[in-house]
């Protein structure tokens, strides 16, 4: 399946990856794609959204997800 | 329908100017007594360190539902009668205003309780990331603390 | 000395644009970080009655005193780094505002805190009444309901 | 003793009374102070001020005193 991968801010500069097209076939959840895509297990502080909705670190992911990866907000 | 903006902005503004403007689009004698408002600013020292400018990050599509939702979670706690939200993105100057909120109200514990919540909430969900210049170097802001 | 400014006023004003101007005698970049603003305006309707106008009586000397007193609590109370009460006296209009009140910190949770317990303590202690002209008789407004 | 009476708001109305110096000997509180002007005793929700600040009841007054009376306050 195909999954388009984001991350922001200081995961993106850490990654070197700002958006990333995924064949994300065998993953299941967004821990899986994290894994799979940085080598390291999802850290508990990471946020994670799919198609702009917040998740959890087991949701399940499906064809034509885009899954956002990011560090603690500071905004306002 | 009750009136409500929720803008990002790539330039300047005063949040105070922005309040002023938004209440003359909204009926002039209304059944508002009460408007409660709070304007971010960006300070020139966070940490100790000296701020010469700082870059706010967003994820463009979710901040702005996240906004929507943070707004509408208000109206559906509170009586709120009109609502302006005003968020900068992008570079930002030390004295420049981050974020301009206002919310009214027939009543005051409504405005100040909607106001303070939507604040709240906008410091916990929504999507923004602020990256300081510092004099010599560049680091993003770890988090927010609740509350504070 | 922190800036503050305790005014009554006898003339029409927009709270917001008198926020606005009051942060421009403040030094520009500053290390506030937050403001909380509050703005009541007289309501056109009050208890399902039409309300022409309103005169706002005080007791001149007592008003002010009491006003300087609130500020220098909430001074006292949380951190403030400037900070603006202006109050309406005399013939008042539905739709004119009748008091504003800003707040700066360092951070939110004092500025939010200061403004609200400002405006508390204005509605229970400053010495004001209001009597409503309606559309066939006067009537003293009651009493402020605490919180509301 | 000479006491500078006030009376703001409704209260002033209802006595017909803005400002009125009283030689006020023999009266020790406000409260007297109030039924010796008003005939009638000092309701629990009127406000009493003496030289500007607030008291109670039983403040005792003092030659030159200003003294207020006035109903709930209702600004803001």
């Amino acid at each position: 399946m195909a999954i388009k991968v984001r991350f922001f801010a200081s995961l993106r500069e850490q990654t070197g990856i700002s958006r990333k097209q995924i064949a994300a076939d065998g993953l299941e959840t967004v821990s899986d794609l994290w894994l799979a895509v940085t080598e390291a297990p999802l850290d508990e502080t990471t946020l994670v959204a799919v198609n702009k909705t917040y998740v959890g670190p087991d949701y399940q992911i499906t064809d034509g997800d885009e899954v956002a990866f990011f560090p603690p907000i500071t905004g306002g | 329908m009750i009136p409500v903006r929720i803008e990002l902005r790539k330039t300047g503004f005063d949040g105070f100017a922005e309040v002023q403007e938004y209440r003359k689009s909204i009926p002039a004698v209304s059944d508002y007594g009460a408007c409660s408002n709070f304007v971010g600013t960006m300070r020139e020292y966070n940490q100790g360190d000296q701020v010469v400018s700082m870059y706010l990050e967003h994820y463009s599509g979710m901040t702005e539902e996240q906004l929507e939702a943070i707004v509408g979670k208000a109206q559906n706690d509170y009586e709120v009668l009109a609502a302006l939200l005003l968020h900068r993105i992008g570079e930002v100057q030390p004295g420049e205003d981050i974020v301009a909120i206002a919310v009214w109200s027939t009543h005051r514990k409504d405005a100040f309780a909607a106001c303070r919540d939507i604040m709240e909430a906008l410091k916990s969900t929504a999507p923004f990331w602020k990256k300081e210049q510092l004099q010599n170097e560049d680091r993003w802001v770890k988090n927010n603390s609740p509350g504070q």
